[in-house]
């Protein structure tokens, strides 16, 4: 990989010392942002730089907020590929497709570029100065109140510089959304573990139980969640794990599940009461809770046979010890956080707890701490909205136009803001429907410091740092445009940061002695730990709460089939497009979905056997409908489905967005029902109805298989052996 | 002069080059892909356009059948018509299996494609007319032939996109063949370095992109011919040879060798060098 | 002693036929039978019973032409793989010997083909000057009877060819 | 029935076909033109398909092929009935053969020369053409001589220069005629040119027999090895529905086939259009139907063999391609080419069919479409449907480009055809000749002969 005959200590060397003079470079005026230079000049490059020779930064993935430690590999200025940083605990040198996609977000033709201003239909490029100037005439006499500051999830020193800029507001109201965040599963372990976002050892377990979590997909950590997902396979003293896997709809991991259950979508909590009563281990209040979830009854609600019950409980009784886990799947309904409770009762009945779900480390700096997204806090600034309380609203790192659900008409209430300012790379739909768009620098440009939200092993601060100069010369980056307007309320006490990077590292050494730097002077740490991108940290763990508590669970019987809307849909995230802010990276377009391999389009997921009750075959547009309006796309017929479930990914169906998201599949978050989580307010992504209809037009759908789909027809191509054929421990 | 080559070193230029008689020395690129751990996720194959330079065609050309993908990700179901796929799907990698008797070099008109010296099937694009006879040779039909000027193409690499064009690797105009090189330009880099050091390439010292990505490290790769690589030990112990199109597994009854190893066609005997490692299903459940 | 040319064109072969054989009785002083020619529409290989064998050499062409494309063919392509192994083909020598035969065949074709060709140029001499006396009556139906010889021998050819009911006799004007 | 008459005068024999040579007609103008037009929609599709890439061919991987190949194959197919005519028949001393093997060597080689552009059309560098030539250079490089392309590349070289050799060679008497019947002109000089000062002398004649016989002794193998290389195309891959045994001497016989079906077409083109009814008479007519007839069945049968042999055989994948031509999506066009090479041909086994122009017309076109999706369904199938069902792929159809060059290698094919017919002897007049005077001669042995006997 290193083309340099380079040891490991020069290269180190070379990092903290680039790391520097990029600093130095890439933040003050320098003649790439004077026009006189496109990237880097020959004529004086810094000495680390020889042409034709890589150099190799370490930095933090920004594709999603796993926070994955990255190397980036930069050759004559330019980033050219993103690898994964192999000291980190939590992706130990490995990247998914989205992350590889990361240079994508970089180098997009369609970054915003300039500072846009609402004119008319159009916007006007403007100065930094003039944009500065107008958000503090805007924010002239506005009270805290009438200020909405809505983000996606932020960590580290931004969300700290974000949380002062709001204090000198006096405004609480940040609202920090995401579409497709684990926030019920984060309220379920805090009820049934102490904590929102404990560990969890796949590679520990010898039985993995996922009601619908897709850790190899796009849940939580899914890098992370591989690398154990590998081990796990291998087995723990030669004895390979087993995955099963409970959805309504196939996932990733459903798909290498060794047995994969169908279940009515949303009687996930049921089948989990189910197993408990089938191990019949648990006493007290958890077998008086469980008593009635017979065989036969769960059997009749879930659509699981019996025999299927049983063989799972009994394989959890005999390979210990084994892990739970509880999905997104399974919390998408308005029972979302009984189901998640139920799940993670099996966890404590089968004795896991402490064992494959264990505590996470902490990273000892609370106001780092992630604020998590989620989406009860989009409800609420669209009733705010809708009340016209805001006066002035920011936005980054979110696109809620393009992802609220369709009944909440959030461009409608958007448009009620006062003064709307968007922080953006590109122009999404809410950029589209801002007053203001600030051009922000990529992720691979701007400074940052990161928490992940689930911690691997030691607690860790991830570095986010620029792996090369700006692309164009009029971007910012948040952490800048931040302290720029801090300092038009508070000038003194920000006045001795000239920028972010300075800000940064202020107060990164002011912890030197907690960020473990003791006693090496501030250059030296400082250049250590941004060679390194990680500052791992021995934190702390709280202990997890052993509470097993069955009190207020009670899930409700399957609702009964809606007449009107027979049936469920499923919005399934994919990997790699997640909630469509990457959309517009042409690799991950053109990466096919792991199980339809469909490309650049979106398509619903029908089962065989209804779609041959409705005569659909592949290709048909159908029209989905719902209440809240309907989409039209391909039909693809999976066996992989509920009967009485379709599925749409999310994703696709950009109206903005540039070039390669625009126009290409169609948006299921528009069709979306408002139902929401009774617990946590969260919206209950799986609890829309639809009917499916033919329109009568065909295509023929853009994927990767070919006509004969996943058949080998007699070929021995992919093969598969049973697991008492084989012998692991012998293998290398 | 070539009379006097050719006949002082007859028997030499006899020789069946390099399956039988002639081990590959110092290096045989080999490859050993655990299908077990594959989880399907697509990783390599976006590590792949990253690494490659390969073009994004689009729908349209995609819908024509014209990707580039090198390595692409077949996704297969049991075929036992029951409703659901409860044992899950399979999921394979499949790109250029760099066969050692491949049957897309001798077909070749202009010698475009050859068997190097390491083992690799390389591909010189300067070379190639574009008769695309190879890929019709290819029975894995891993070779993608551009049918389009993609660097031309606005759409493909616009101003900015082609900034992050990796330099070891050339861009590719209309009218050649492409596939898979196992990331050549890596393993020249560490040869050379290696070289330099009078040694040759220790083993983890080169990874191609798919292999460094891969986030279940279902891939592994390197000098089949180093007994201390890992991938020597994987094939060694799944009793996988070279050149050989029946292995000790296939002698046996079915299920009766506890080996999982297997290449793809080998009837054929083109003698891949990427050699399986059958995906495992739990027989409790 | 001058010579000069004499065309006689003739009706029909067996006309033409006699004529020569009686030109060839006759032994005139002054002219050599081997300066004798006859043209025809058709071809006559009847014609060398009287004129006696005169060979064709062709064929000696074409052996050599045949083979010399072979042998070339041959070390030509083997030559080449063999200073060119840097490209080797996976599971085959490097000189291998079915294709090169395919390809020793054509060039064996091509090279007897080519040199035959070749060989007939220079056997029939052509492409030739044009004879000092023809007439377009022989590509059409007629013989004719071309020779050559000394002044004095003109008259008595002459009487010969008018005997055996040539149609028309050209002569060479005299110089 | 009518045949050669062997009192025909010489000289009317020169005047009948040098009237040929006669300034054209309008008509002939018009379909000239119109040859023109439709090349130059080859021409077109062509350039666009240079400028674009071959993408627009709507090729994919790994259905990597399309009707050049086919079409390609096709146009070799058709030069075998010219050196059957010309050669072959020269060695057996087939009279007949002379009044009609001139335009047979012609589309021999016109035939050639479409197929040729075929192989340009379909290689994606075509500005890098001449890397498939083995030519010397500094670097040391040379084409892969153990690729049958290659030595496609080469058999065709050897039998289109042979060819043209044979042909030329063939004619120096006749274009003596000619020049010799010109008036002053272009003409004129062409053939002067041309004839190398051909006078018909002993010794000319002499070497020309030589010459003739040796060229028709290395052209019959040629033609057949030709064939057979094509053959290899194939038969020497990998893939199923290609790897069989029987295709070198399959692909001659429908070589051949399709060779004498577009002898009979042009025949009766010819016949009518220079009204050589004297010369092209209707024996001859039906000995090359005969004749095309037993070809036919001969390719039935081979064609039979070959699905026999892979039913037979233990290839799954190949058996898998058989299945799939007969009820796949191909199967119109396999059943078409069932159709039109092994039922149509069976209407040539009736006497009266075997001289009735109108039907010999028609059936000749219907061989030559069967013919040609014979080799489509060569290719197609393979393609679609070959080792790896991953890549299976049965919806991909030729583009107009595709067709737009198919359409225009006929109106090549056809231009070239239609020059050489007026500025060339399209019948051998000396060998007309030649023939006339054996069967005077003949005639008058068998009368003294009669002679005798009284």
């Amino acid at each position: 990989m290193m083309n340099s005959g380079f040891d490991r200590r020069d290269f180190l060397k070379v990092l903290g010392w680039s790391g520097v003079a990029i600093a130095l470079n890439g933040c003050g005026n320098t003649s790439v942002e004077d026009g006189k230079e496109t990237v880097v000049s020959y004529v004086e490059t810094n000495d680390y730089m020889i042409p034709s020779i890589s150099t190799y930064f370490n930095s933090t993935c920004a594709q999603c907020d796993a926070g994955c430690n990255i190397t980036g590999r930069i050759r004559e200025g330019r980033v050219l590929k993103l690898e994964g940083n192999p000291d980190s605990a939590i992706n130990r040198g490995k990247t998914c497709g989205l992350g590889q996609a990361g240079v994508q977000h970089h180098y997009n033709p369609d970054r915003v570029r300039e500072p846009l201003l609402r004119k008319g239909g159009q916007g006007e490029a403007i100065t930094w100065e003039k944009a500065y100037a107008l958000i503090a005439e805007k924010l002239n006499g506005v009270s805290g109140e009438e200020i909405a500051f809505l983000t996606g999830g932020v960590s580290g020193h931004l969300k700290v510089l974000l949380g002062n800029y709001l204090d000198s507001f006096g405004c609480k109201n940040h609202f920090v959304y995401e579409a497709i965040a684990p926030a019920v599963l984060r309220a379920a372990n805090k009820k049934s573990y102490g904590v929102e976002m404990p560990r969890f050892n796949i590679n520990k377990a010898k039985v993995v139980l996922s009601f619908g979590a897709d850790f190899l997909g796009a849940w939580v950590s899914p890098v992370h969640f591989s690398q154990q997902y590998a081990q796990f396979r291998k087995g723990v003293d030669g004895q390979r794990g087993v995955l099963i896997q409970v959805e309504s709809k196939m996932t990733l991991t459903g798909a290498n599940a060794d047995r994969w259950v169908v279940v009515r979508p949303g009687t996930e909590g049921i089948l989990a009461l189910g197993i408990i009563n089938a191990l019949g281990t648990a006493s007290g209040d958890i077998a008086a809770k469980v008593r009635g979830y017979d065989r036969a009854l769960v059997s009749k609600e879930t659509g699981v046979p019996p025999g299927q019950i049983d063989k799972i409980a009994a394989l959890l009784k005999l390979r210990s010890p084994s892990l739970v886990l509880a999905g997104s799947a399974a919390e998408g309904y308005a029972h979302g956080s009984q189901n998640a409770a139920a799940i993670n009762l099996l966890n404590h009945v089968l004795g896991n707890v402490g064992k494959t779900v264990e505590a996470a480390a902490v990273v000892p700096f609370p106001q780092m701490a992630p604020a998590t997204g989620n989406t009860a806090a989009l409800k609420t600034l669209n009733d705010g909205l809708n009340a016209g309380k805001y006066k002035v609203l920011f936005s980054y790192a979110a696109n809620p136009v393009f992802t609220a659900p369709g009944a909440m008409k959030f461009k409608d209430s958007l448009a009620k803001a006062g003064f709307k300012v968007a922080f953006a790379h590109y122009l999404d739909e809410t950029a589209m429907q801002a007053d203001l768009v600030l051009p922000l620098d990529s992720a691979l440009e701007d400074w940052g410091t990161q928490v992940p939200e689930y911690m691997a092993e030691g607690a860790q601060i991830n570095i986010q740092q620029p792996l090369m100069e700006k692309l164009h010369a009029n971007t910012r980056g948040m952490g800048d445009i931040l302290l720029a307007l801090i300092k038009l309320r508070r000038a003194e006490e920000y006045k001795k940061f000239d920028d972010y990077y300075a800000y940064l590292r202020t107060a990164v050494l002011q912890n030197k002695g907690a960020l473990g730097g003791g006693v090496a002077d501030d250059d030296t740490f400082w250049n250590e730990t941004l060679s390194k991108g990680i500052i791992k940290l021995a934190g702390s763990s709280h202990a997890l709460s052993g509470n097993a508590a069955t009190a207020g669970l009670s899930l409700p019987a399957p609702a009964a089939i809606n007449a009107q809307y027979p049936l469920h849909l499923i919005p399934s995230v994919s990997a790699s497009l997640r909630d469509g802010r990457h959309t517009n990276q042409p690799w991950l377009q053109e990466s096919p979905d792991p199980l339809t391999t469909i490309v650049w389009d979106s398509w619903v997921e029908i089962h065989p056997k209804k779609a041959a009750e409705l005569r659909i075959a592949e290709g048909d547009i159908v029209e989905v409908t719902g209440k809240n309006g309907s989409i039209k796309a391909q039909a693809y017929l999976f066996p992989g489905i509920h009967p009485d479930a379709i599925s749409v990914p999310l994703g696709r169906g950009h109206e903005a967005l540039g070039r390669y998201a625009r126009g290409y599949g169609v948006n299921p978050f528009q069709i979306l029902d408002a139902v929401f989580d009774k617990e946590t307010g969260e919206l209950a992504l799986h609890e829309t109805r639809v009917k499916v209809s033919k329109t009568g037009q065909r295509v023929i759908v853009v994927k990767d298989e070919g006509f004969v789909g996943g058949k080998q027809m007699g070929k021995k191509i992919a093969v598969r052996v049973s697991s008492d054929k084989v012998e692991l421990s012998e293998e290398v | 002069m070539s009379v006097n080559n050719l006949l002082e070193n007859w028997s030499q230029f006899r020789h069946f080059h390099p399956v039988d008689d002639k081990p590959h020395d110092p290096y045989k690129w080999a490859m050993s892909i655990d299908l077990d751990a594959c989880t399907g996720c697509n990783a390599c194959s976006v590590a792949c356009y990253a690494e490659n330079n390969l073009p994004v065609v689009g729908k349209e050309k995609y819908a024509h059948g014209q990707a580039m993908h090198w390595m692409r990700i077949e996704r297969y179901w049991d075929e036992d018509d029951r409703d659901f796929p409860d044992q899950g799907a399979q999921f394979l990698p499949m790109m250029c299996q760099q066969c050692e008797a491949a049957p897309c070099e001798t077909v070749c008109p202009v010698a475009a494609t050859n068997h190097t010296a390491d083992g690799l099937n390389s591909q010189v694009y300067n070379r190639c007319i574009g008769s695309r006879y190879c890929s019709a040779n290819c029975p894995y039909k891993v070779r993608y032939f551009n049918w389009y000027d993609y660097p031309t193409d606005d759409n493909v690499w616009p101003a900015e996109m082609n900034q992050q064009l990796n330099p070891d690797v050339t861009v590719r105009g209309k009218g050649v063949m492409e596939k898979c090189t196992f990331c050549v330009q890596r393993l020249h880099a560490a040869k050379g370095a290696a070289r330099s050091e009078g040694r040759i390439v220790r083993d983890g010292e080169v990874q191609t992109a798919c292999q460094q990505a891969c986030p279940a490290s279902a891939i592994s790769f390197g000098n089949l011919v180093d007994p201390e690589s890992r991938v020597h030990k994987q094939w060694k112990a799944q009793q996988v040879e070279l050149d050989k199109e029946e292995q000790t597994k296939d002698k046996k009854e079915e299920g009766g060798s506890e080996l999982r190893g297997y290449r793809i066609f080998e009837e054929l005997r083109p003698y891949p060098s990427v050699m399986y490692l059958e995906r495992v299903r739990e027989s409790a459940v | 002693m001058s010579q000069r040319h004499l065309l006689a064109l003739f009706n029909n072969f067996e006309d033409a036929e006699a004529a020569i054989y009686e030109l060839r009785a006759a032994d005139i002083k002054g002219f050599d039978f081997d300066d004798l020619t006859l043209k025809s529409p058709i071809e006559h290989h009847e014609v060398e019973d009287v004129l006696g064998q005169r060979s064709a050499k062709v064929q000696w062409f074409t052996l050599v032409g045949a083979l010399l494309g072979g042998l070339l063919g041959f070390f030509l392509i083997s030559g080449a793989q063999a200073n060119f192994y840097a490209q080797i083909k996976g599971g085959k020598p490097i000189v291998p010997f079915p294709p090169n035969f395919v390809l020793t065949f054509e060039m064996f074709v091509l090279g007897g083909v080519f040199i035959s060709v070749l060989g007939f140029l220079v056997c029939a001499g052509l492409p030739a000057k044009r004879s000092p006396l023809y007439s377009a009556k022989v590509s059409e139906d007629q013989i004719g009877i071309l020779v050559k010889a000394d002044e004095s021998a003109i008259a008595k050819i002459k009487g010969v060819l008018l005997n055996h009911e040539a149609l028309e006799i050209q002569e060479e004007a005299g110089k | 029935m009518k045949d050669i008459r062997e009192d025909i005068a010489w000289a009317k024999i020169n005047q009948d076909v040098l009237k040929s040579l006669e300034n054209p007609r309008k008509l002939y103008w018009v379909i000239l033109f119109c040859a023109l037009a439709a090349f130059g929609v080859g021409i077109g599709c062509e350039v666009y398909q240079y400028q674009t890439g071959l993408g627009v061919a709507n090729l994919n991987n790994p259905y990597a092929w399309g009707l050049y190949i086919s079409t390609f194959i096709f146009w070799i197919g058709m030069s075998h009935s010219g050196t059957l005519l010309s050669a072959i028949l020269h060695l057996m001393h087939a009279d007949w053969r002379k009044p009609i093997y001139r335009f047979a060597e012609a589309m021999t080689t016109f035939s050639l020369m479409t197929a040729g552009l075929f192989v340009m059309v379909h290689i994606g560098r075509l500005w890098q053409f001449y890397y498939s030539l083995p030519y010397p250079s500094e670097r040391g490089i040379w084409p892969n001589f153990q690729s049958p392309l290659l030595w496609d590349a080469m058999a065709i070289f050897t039998y289109l220069s042979s060819s043209i050799l044979f042909l030329y060679v063939g004619m120096i008497p006749d274009l003596a005629i000619c020049r010799d019947n010109m008036h002053e002109g272009w003409r004129k000089k062409l053939y002067t040119l041309l004839s190398l000062g051909w006078e018909g002398t002993d010794r000319q004649w002499r070497n020309f027999r030589v010459t003739y016989l040796t060229i028709a002794c290395f052209l019959s193998p040629l033609a057949v090895s030709v064939h057979s290389i094509v053959a290899s195309d194939f038969a020497m891959s990998q893939q199923p529905g290609w790897h069989v045994t029987s295709f070198p001497p399959y692909f001659v016989a429908g070589a051949l086939y399709s060779g004498c079906s577009g002898i009979i077409t042009l025949f009766i083109i010819l016949r009518y259009v220079f009204k050589f009814e004297e010369y092209m008479t209707k024996s001859i007519l039906k000995k090359i139907v005969r004749l095309t007839f037993a070809i036919s069945m001969i390719w039935t049968y081979l064609n039979a063999v070959e699905f026999a042999s892979v039913w037979y055989s233990n290839d799954q994948a190949s058996k898998d391609i058989l299945i799939q031509k007969a009820t796949g999506t191909y199967a119109p066009f396999w059943w078409g080419m069932i159709f039109c090479g092994s039922i149509v041909p069976l209407t040539l086994a009736f006497k009266r069919a075997q001289t009735n122009i109108p039907v010999l017309f028609a059936v000749s076109l219907l061989l030559n479409l069967g013919m040609w999706l014979e080799r489509w369904m060569i290719i197609a199938p393979t393609f679609s449907h070959g080792y790896y069902p991953w890549t299976w792929d049965h919806d991909q159809w030729p583009s107009l480009i595709q067709w737009g060059m198919v359409f225009g290698s006929f109106g090549w094919f056809t231009m070239l055809f239609m020059v050489f017919c007026k500025v060339f002897p399209s019948v051998s007049m000396y060998e007309v000749k030649e023939m006339v005077y054996h069967r005077s001669l003949h005639l008058k042995k068998s009368e003294t002969a009669e002679q005798g006997a009284h």
